[in-house]
């Protein structure tokens, strides 16, 4: 199956120093937190930016979706912060 | 009617009333947000995730209209660099009745300021500056259109 | 800012907003009722009692800004002969939040059906007339922001 | 003291056929239900206007008031239908 893409914004973009990757796809039942579990663990900037999980939101195929939903055969994860739109 | 606009282009107030004024529903409501000057703000900088804004933005402008019996709804958001004074969004709502304009006006923007993927970053006149941080109440105050 | 207008002529709704929104608050609420053009009429014709009337609303005003931190307040009901389509208020309210917007203007309008004296009666293309009844409703609806 | 000054709105003036009259001043005791029912015995479209008190409202110089209120000194007296203002 293709790569998996995953897209930074806001803070979480500024800290990794990129806006998008592209990825080895995880396992279909890895979820959200895992592979910012994995990211994290790449250290610098994606340690900034992801070590928290606590202070990140994340979608699916661009669905707001918990950190605990398994990646399956999605396309594109999302990280950032808790919107501010408005 | 419905419309969703995601632009970084300004937009005519009196259009959008218009708009939905000429519906015939008697009853038109709208918030206006606007940037702030505050602490010595210069801009503020709207970032978004353009592949899920428009859906996403649709998808709340969807669940209004199932909710309450209105005959348009207008939603505006802005993106770029803002200057204070500056106009960010803009949601607009028609109806027969005026408490259903009222209310689903209060429910788009209060699930657009939770629901929308905006961030927002402050730049100060000393240069510094600082990612907005999302408001508890404000997923709190969306959760609450859920009861 | 306090602004009551009792007026025959029509108002422009951008500049009314533009004056909110130049007040920096950054959130901006608003509502328009218009004459609705239903069942064959062809004419509204709004009867108010001038001497009360701008002492009245006066108090209506006075007493949103008392019970929110509002920035501003606009109101403007028109009397006389109005078509389908002619607006007939305004409600406009500026805040630093915009559930204090929002809800000052919900309880401006709510207050105004059931405060304000002004009688409306229907005149249709048949050359019948017929005064609006008050509606048990919105004098509910007012009371119910004493609670 | 001065005459008491009546004004009335929509369907009341209409029926009565006048907009303001001016009348003997009542007992200061009398209240505008009490002047309701004096305006109302005079028949016509008088009777027609005011004489169901449940379906009117009042102000005492311009100030909504129950139609239980008494006169007193007041300058003018408003009888009208509930407002249909907004």
């Amino acid at each position: 199956m293709a790569d998996l893409t995953i897209v930074y914004f806001a803070w979480v973009r500024e800290a990794i120093g990129r806006d998008e990757e592209r990825v080895a796809r995880p396992a279909p039942t890895a979820s959200v937190a895992d592979l910012v579990a994995t990211l994290a663990a790449r250290g610098g900037g994606y340690a900034e930016a992801l070590g928290d999980p606590a202070r990140l939101r994340a979608a699916i195929d661009q669905r707001f979706v918990p950190l605990d939903t398994p990646i399956g055969d999605a396309r594109e994860v999302a990280l950032f912060p808790p919107v501010t739109g408005g | 009617m419905k419309r969703v606009a995601i632009q970084a282009a300004d937009f005519d107030v009196a259009a959008e009333l218009a708009a939905l004024e000429a519906l015939g529903g008697g009853g038109v409501a709208s918030f206006i947000g606007v940037v702030r000057g505050e602490g010595g703000l210069i801009a503020l900088e709207l970032e978004h995730y353009p592949a899920m804004t428009q859906v996403q933005v649709d998808r709340i402008v969807e669940e209004a209209l199932a909710r309450w019996p209105l005959l348009g709804v207008s939603v505006i958001h802005r993106f770029g660099r803002l200057v204070p004074g500056a106009r960010i969004v803009f949601v607009g709502t028609a109806s027969r009745h005026r408490t259903a304009a009222l209310e689903s006006c209060a429910f788009l923007i209060d699930w657009m300021k939770s629901e929308a993927p905006f961030w927002k970053k402050e730049h100060f006149g000393d240069g510094a500056t600082q990612w907005v941080e999302a408001r508890a109440e404000d997923e709190l105050k969306a959760k609450g259109w859920k009861s």
